[in-house]
């Protein structure tokens, strides 16, 4: 979902920042922010192989439109770009990219936290991880 | 009077996909009405879903609260505890 | 001046974001925070056509490792990449990168906002902006 | 007591490059010997420097406190405010 200032992408491809610094720089812009989630290889005392993610794409695509909006409002943003993976993702792979252009560094530091945080609470994408002894979804533990 | 219920589709993510076993639960003439009625539904035929962490509903792409009434026309998803990011 | 988890340098070259995120990429990591600063066209009304930074270069770079060792252990970061311009910079071009890495996502936003907070204050690089009409040394003017 | 005092290099950057007209100022055989005494002089050769906000004075590349005593040996530099990123 592409419009001129926002930029949202579920990709099974492996995502380059590149292309969300470019979609978010402009004149009018001195901070971009970018937040850019990768794999690690421990989480605690567990040793992870790989993620597999799965999404409910139009409800994820919806809640981020959600999330941007709320994001611009409320931290002038001038530009957002949000990619996140579907499937199979390696170690020190990227899992998702965040980018935001403002005016200024505060905005551009507070928006993007706002969206990783936010989408972390109600965007319908699924983490499974996947150790050297084992595999579970993320967070559905009790 | 007489109500005609027609299969209910519910889609499944993650967790819900395993313990149902597939990505499209259909559920055959049950009277349910309402996102609380398909929870207790979904509870009582998958007990494993007592285990796991609470999952919440999504009616036509928005989470949707326990009263909020629901019918085979709605687009209808169980959504369990998500971790993106 | 490089060593295994800090990077920083002054250039005379364009700079390119992907040198410091392929820097601070660890699978130690799950959380990359980069802030991009680009020279943006307009400042309040004065329309801007170019920066030209200068710096004192030995000082900078003692004062960016300062900078370095106080946010590794604020906010126990993993890797931290900075790059700053020096000399004529464009339009939408990059005048600072600074990237950090660490576990989580919280400390990457902290600490690369410390370090270009404090960057601003202490780090003896001068920016001069030259506009349509004119030019002056950023911060200088009575 | 005879005191010889050598010429004092001061580098200068941005506005105080722009002010003194060069990247090198060479202070002859004038007693200064602390940061507070080489800020007087300079307001008082180059004027100028009253009109723009205050400079600091690094000494042998730290910021330096006006208390701070300075010979010709130190590499002393004049930093107007700063203004990167």
């Amino acid at each position: 979902m592409v419009d001129k200032n926002l930029d949202i992408q579920l990709s099974a491809e492996t995502l380059e920042i590149s292309k969300n610094y470019n979609f978010v720089l402009d004149e009018k812009c001195g901070g971009i922010d970018m937040f850019v989630g990768t794999v690690r290889r421990w989480n605690k005392d567990e040793e992870i192989t790989h993620l597999d993610f799965e999404c409910y794409e139009p409800m994820a695509l919806s809640e981020l439109k959600k999330i941007a909006n709320r994001a611009f409002s409320q931290f002038g943003l001038h530009k957002i770009s949000v990619h996140h993976r579907t499937g199979h993702v390696g170690l020190k792979d990227i899992a998702v990219v965040i980018a935001v252009s403002a005016k200024h560094r505060k905005a551009a530091f507070e928006g993007c936290e706002f969206i990783i945080d936010e989408l972390k609470k109600t965007v319908p994408i699924w983490k499974k991880e996947f150790l050297i002894d084992g595999s579970h979804w993320v967070n559905s533990r009790p | 009077m007489i109500q005609i219920y027609q299969d209910m589709k519910v889609l499944c993510f993650g967790i819900a996909r395993e313990i149902i076993g597939n990505s499209e639960l259909l559920i055959p003439n049950v009277e349910i009405d309402t996102v609380s009625s398909l929870k207790a539904y979904l509870k009582s035929e998958y007990p494993e879903f007592n285990v796991y962490k609470q999952f919440q509903i999504a009616v036509n792409q928005e989470f949707a609260d326990d009263d909020r009434p629901i019918c085979s026309r709605d687009e209808i998803a169980i959504i369990p505890p998500v971790s993106g990011g």
